[in-house]
């Protein structure tokens, strides 16, 4: 479930902050199977490989395992989330009821009594069943599970050949992710992950950063959300509410109108992709560290609010970031989030607002003795203030979900360290991005999904922030930072219901996704040659 | 609780022209946010057992129902027992019975089953309220009194005069609308074909009016 | 399906008694009253003891003693000879006559209470259910008044009465079922005179019994049915 | 499922049918449908059920009780608004096809009665209480309680159905006073008995088979 974007260490490839470094120049190939053919046989080999595992798994498989439950039951337009999987998320990944435990410190025993005591006090205990098996004692299984996308790229034009890939038609397997996910005790959960990815950073380039303390740290951390879930009552209504830390901004959402979480879930992670992007739209995935308190109100009113910090210079390589890939924060970025989720008969109807405040003191580039940049920053600050506005459709038939979701990100950005240092043109720019998605999700079994999106980005433009964008190449001089178009997508999960042979212990989600652009990074001249055509295997243990 | 939107925040500490203060609030703010949230929501009361919350994720905090998935509180004892086995047995076959409670209930232990229908049924039920009021007295008379010229059952006689059910037969008053709806339809449709007569039998007389009435008699019943 | 017609109107007829019933057994109770009151001061029976006894009593002999077609046919007490009834009970209570039912009944009687209840029930008089078919009234009205000389069968007013209203310890015939008496007729010997060293007074009936044809038992037992 | 038990409708139904000579006005299709209405609620076989109220076996009921019953109900001198509601709309010739068809069935009892009741049962149904004033209910109901014409049959009769009608048999039965009819039989006997004497003979009556 990795949002691709930044999957490829310094720039994640859907948009970049700061475009001082060429994309092509960072990527390396883990594997690279040159052929179509290559694709067949490394999605036989991963499925082999699974099924030899014995029994099945789907969803995050250790969530599957945890549960017992089908992927339907959580997922519409997987890993879109069913108003049950947004529930599994704000109860901290800990519900489980499946044939597996895999909570690290269970309080089982002593609950279990206690539901017996009040069952024998309550119940008269005349017909109290013979103590069975306890659940406690079935088999534990360690909450890791692992993901693998294999895809197959191909764009309308050819990009700028850049070693190890062909300009066009490649085959990646990138990223391959390991995930922690499921309950540590009754109370606590999490969902962490680690990406190993094939477009590491650092390199021979003048001005990149020097990898020197890990030459190739392809991994990295990824989406880490750890969260204390608990349930209550306020008055007569039914409270959820818990503490969630996590590395990126509305990573711990549960609706999937925000940009952690948003369609499109697996991107090319080598295919182009509009440069700006909003400092809330993944820009600092992964680089912050955050905690704050949710609460879910009668499954009605969700309020969240949760304060977050930019690691230093040094912890970043250890993660397997580039230290240079996001600017720092002055400090506490505030992230806030406010959602109604009206719900009757099969109908959820979701609408909310959320965002972030930050004020970020820019790299100044400076380099050493021997090229590599050092970390310097600017004394003043960037203030970047987010507003959004979200909303989500969901209803649910007999064996179908229909999903329809608008999101509406508003930045303003009041650069005074870019402006008085030459970064930037203007003093204060704009950024809004526009997103408006529909997804058809058929069959309780296996699943057929097609979804598809109309993405929008517009913002005022920069002559020097968007210098290296294809609309400041002259003679286009417009600079600015506008990319629209469609995305459409059909995806098939076989083995999404318990009667899977390999249910709960893998997955497979093949898709073929097609991102058109009407303009891409402010013209629209040779936008198509962008358009990319993404055939996946998304592979799940 | 206002929509704070970032400029708003920002402007409404500037107008106070506590900026110094800003520092210090927004550190100590963390530890503020989270003493409020453990303090102001106190504990469920009773030994949250994880068995229970696997079940109260879908079924609402308080097992009140969260459609589609069926309020449990003050549901009848051996009738919630009777389903949890027939969900293990897969005899009850209905489509979301299939997607949703075959896989919960395929690693449940009978004690912890009993346990549990004990601990729901003592839980104090509301009604879901969510019917439609104008079918609520034609929906009573199908229930009081049934209706002798299509051959349809009272339900009163085995559900009780407030729907509250008696051993295995389930307590219908205060469901939510469209579980009611989706449930008798099926039987139409022949699920759960394999459970004891007569409601099979029943429900399939039943056109989608007399459903519609029903169920929303039943959602408002306390 | 005839027999059920009969029993159809029969039915009707019956519901219309209990209302009959209802009356004259309040009037029975207030003639006890009255007849205790009159002097006949023998060891005392509450009036409430003797009121449910006489309650239960017609439980079954229907709610004026005129008898009841259950799952038996019930014989009707009203305006039995108290001596007749009283010998009954006893024999019951000896086991003389078997009935399993009465047996329970009698053995707890005290004879004081047997008095009461058949004096009480002596006062009773309501019409016949009756029922039995008209046609056979004639011929059984020959053989009461004068008996069948070809199987030495004596007529049954010589004991009975002529109106069967019987005296002392020979039964009153008038009025009672008509199946009831077909079936004592029957099985006389089944039922009475059980215990061969105390032979009783039934004894007597055992020939007639024995000497009666089907047919000349219905014809009595429906011409006796209809007697007031 | 389903298909069979509506095969066996229609068979008693055409056995029933041949034998009331008298059925006139009851098409034979709305007469089984009639049936299953019963079935709905009396159980497949006619065996009775335990609803929220015990719903009373009519397997190997007399007709003329049942006929008796269902009139009870239209007149309301037996009152049970659920009933009053099934029959009231139910010809005399549809009233006598339905108690006929019980007549035949005879399913195996539901039981469930407390099994150490059943001897003290028996003795109150076959010698009655003598110094309680208790009738032998042998001698309206017969000894094996099988019943005559307007007298029921009570063997195989649900536990929870005989207790419930004996305790508050006043309270549904002869409710017009100025039509007494056969219930008021049974008020002498329901009001001397016992609640511990109701529920041995209850248990007992509901084994028979």
């Amino acid at each position: 479930m990795e949002r691709r974007q930044w999957g490829a260490g310094l720039l994640h490839t859907r948009s970049g902050r700061s475009s001082r470094f060429d994309r092509a120049e960072f990527q390396r190939k883990w594997f690279v199977v040159p052929s179509f053919f290559g694709l067949i046989l490394s999605v036989s080999i991963i499925t082999a490989l699974t099924v030899g595992l014995g029994q099945s798994a789907q969803a995050l498989p250790s969530f599957a395992r945890q549960t017992g439950q089908p992927c339907g039951t959580c997922h519409t337009d997987f890993p879109g989330l069913t108003p049950f999987g947004r529930l599994f998320k704000l109860n901290g990944y800990t519900t489980g009821g499946g044939k597996f435990r895999t909570t690290l410190f269970p309080s089982q025993d002593d609950a279990t009594n206690a539901l017996a005591a009040y069952a024998k006090k309550f119940g008269g205990g005349q017909d109290s069943a013979k103590p069975g098996q306890s659940d406690t004692s079935n088999i534990w299984v360690p909450p890791i599970s692992m993901m693998a996308i294999v895809g197959y790229t191909h764009t309308q034009a050819d990009q700028p050949a850049s070693s190890p890939y062909k300009p066009n038609n490649n085959v990646v397997v990138a990223p391959l992710s390991f995930f922690y996910g499921g309950a540590i005790t009754d109370q606590v959960g999490a969902f962490a992950q680690v990406t190993y990815n094939n477009a590491a950073f650092g390199g021979s380039a003048p001005g990149a950063f020097n990898p020197d303390p890990c030459a190739n740290c392809e991994w990295s951390w990824d989406n880490i959300d750890v969260r204390y879930a608990n349930t209550g009552r306020l008055g007569n209504m039914d409270v959820i509410y818990g503490i969630s830390a996590n590395n990126n901004p509305t990573v711990q959402d549960p609706w999937n109108t925000t940009p952690a979480w948003g369609f499109p879930y697996a991107g090319s992670t080598i295919a182009p992709g509009p440069a700006a992007a909003t400092l809330i739209d993944g820009t600092y995935a992964a680089y912050v560290g955050g905690v704050g308190g949710y609460a879910f109100i009668n499954n009605l009113v969700y309020l969240e609010l949760t304060g977050y910090r930019t690691l230093n210079f040094k912890t970043l390589p250890k993660l397997g970031l580039d230290p240079l890939g996001a600017a720092p924060f002055q400090n506490l970025a505030p992230y806030w989030r406010v959602a109604i989720e009206p719900h009757w008969g099969n109908h959820w109807l979701e609408f909310g607002a959320f965002g972030i405040a930050a004020s970020v003191h820019p790299f100044t580039g400076a380099t050493d003795v021997n090229g590599f940049a050092i970390n310097q920053t600017f004394p003043q600050t960037d203030r970047f203030t987010d507003v959004a506005f979200d909303s989500q459709y969901q209803y649910q038939g007999p064996n179908y979900w229909i999903t329809f979701r608008g999101t509406y990100i508003h930045e303003n950005q009041k650069l005074n360290a870019s402006f008085n240092n030459g970064l930037s043109a203007n003093p204060t720019n704009t950024l809004n991005t526009l997103k408006a998605y529909g997804s058809f999700a058929y069959g309780n079994d296996n699943r057929i999904v097609f979804s598809g999106q109309y993405f929008e980005t517009r913002g005022s433009s920069d002559p020097t922030l968007y210098a290296a964008l294809n609309s400041c190449q002259p003679p286009d001089t417009t600079c600015n930072p506008n990319s629209n178009g469609y995305i459409a997508e059909i995806a098939y999960i076989p083995f999404s219901s318990s009667s899977a042979p390999v249910w709960p212990w893998a997955n497979v989600r093949v898709a073929l996704q097609y991102t058109y652009y009407n303009k891409f990074d402010g013209t629209s001249l040779n936008a198509h040659s962008n358009n990319t055509l993404f055939l996946h295997a998304w592979l799940a243990m | 609780m206002s929509v704070i939107c970032s400029e708003t925040f920002q402007r409404s500490f500037e107008v106070k022209g506590v900026k110094a203060r800003i520092m210090k609030l927004t550190r100590s703010r963390l530890a503020i946010l989270v003493i409020s949230f453990a303090a102001v929501f106190p504990r469920a009361g009773h030994a949250e057992s994880l068995a229970i919350r696997n079940c109260t994720w879908c079924h609402g905090v308080s097992a009140q129902g969260y459609n589609p998935a069926p309020g449990l509180a003050g549901q009848r004892r051996e009738y919630i027992q009777s389903q949890l086995r027939n969900f293990s047995e897969h005899t009850r076959d209905n489509p979301f019975s299939q997607l949703y409670m075959w896989g919960a209930t395929a690693n449940l232990s009978p004690a912890t089953a009993h346990d549990l229908a004990i601990y729901f049924s003592t839980l104090p039920p509301q009604a879901a309220d969510d019917g439609y009021r104008a079918l609520e007295e034609k929906g009573k008379a199908i229930y009081q009194l049934g209706m002798p010229d299509a051959n349809t059952a009272a339900c009163v006689v085995c559900h009780g005069p407030n729907a509250e059910g008696v051993g295995e037969i389930p307590r219908l008053g205060g469901l939510a609308y469209t579980y009611l709806k989706r449930r008798l339809e099926q039987w139409g449709q022949g699920y759960h074909a394999t459970a004891k007569p007569p409601m099979p039998g029943i429900a399939s007389k039943l056109s989608v009016e007399q459903i519609e009435a029903l169920a929303s008699y039943l959602s408002f019943v306390k | 399906m005839a027999g059920r017609g009969r029993q159809h109107t029969q039915n009707s007829a019956r519901r219309g008694l209990p209302i009959v019933g209802l009356q004259l057994a309040s009037q029975a109770a207030i003639l006890t009253i009255a007849f205790t009151t009159a002097g006949r001061a023998e060891d005392a029976v509450s009036k409430h003891d003797l009121q449910a006894k006489m309650t239960y009593c017609k439980t079954c002999h229907g709610s004026s003693g005129q008898g009841l077609r259950a799952y038996y046919s019930i014989p009707r007490l009203a305006g039995q000879q108290p001596e007749y009834l009283t010998n009954q009970l006893r024999a019951f209570a000896e086991r003389r006559r078997t009935n399993n039912i009465m047996f329970n009944v009698a053995h707890v009687l005290t004879p004081a209470m047997q008095k009461a209840l058949v004096t009480d029930f002596h006062e009773l008089n309501p019409r016949p259910l009756g029922g039995a078919p008209k046609d056979l009234v004639e011929a059984g009205k020959k053989i009461y008044e004068e008996g069948i000389s070809g199987a030495d069968i004596p007529p049954c007013a010589s004991c009975h009465g002529p109106d069967a209203k019987g005296n002392e310890q020979f039964p009153r015939l008038a009025g009672q079922l008509h199946d009831y008496i077909f079936s004592k007729l029957k099985n006389w010997t089944k039922e009475r005179g059980q215990n061969p060293k105390e032979p009783d007074i039934s004894a007597m009936m055992e020939p007639i019994a024995h000497g009666l044809t089907e047919p000349q038992i219905k014809a009595v037992a429906a011409y006796v049915s209809y007697l007031e | 499922m389903k298909f069979i038990r509506a095969t066996s409708q229609f068979v008693i139904v055409t056995v029933v049918f041949s034998a009331t000579a008298r059925a006139d006005a009851v098409s034979k299709q709305n007469f089984a449908a009639k049936i299953g209405y019963c079935q709905d609620c009396h159980g497949v076989s006619g065996q009775g059920y335990r609803g929220f109220y015990p719903i009373p076996r009519l397997a190997g009921q007399q007709t003329e009780y049942l006929e008796n019953q269902l009139r009870a109900f239209v007149e309301h001198r037996r009152t049970n608004n659920v009933m009053f509601n099934v029959a009231h709309n139910l010809s005399p010739a549809m009233i006598r096809a339905l108690a006929t068809n019980f007549r035949h069935f005879n399913p195996r009892p539901l039981g469930g009665a407390p099994k150490n009741l059943v001897t003290a049962g028996k003795k109150i149904f076959e010698d009655g209480v003598p110094d309680a004033n208790i009738v032998a209910c042998a001698a309206c109901h017969g000894p094996d309680a099988v019943g005559k014409n307007e007298f029921p049959r009570l063997a195989g009769q649900i536990y929870p159905y005989v207790v419930k009608t004996l305790t508050n048999w006043t309270s549904e039965r002869g409710q017009i006073p100025g039509k007494p009819d056969t219930s008021a039989v049974m008020q002498p006997v329901v009001h001397s008995l016992t609640k511990s004497q109701i529920e041995a003979v209850a248990a007992y009556v509901s084994y028979l088979q």
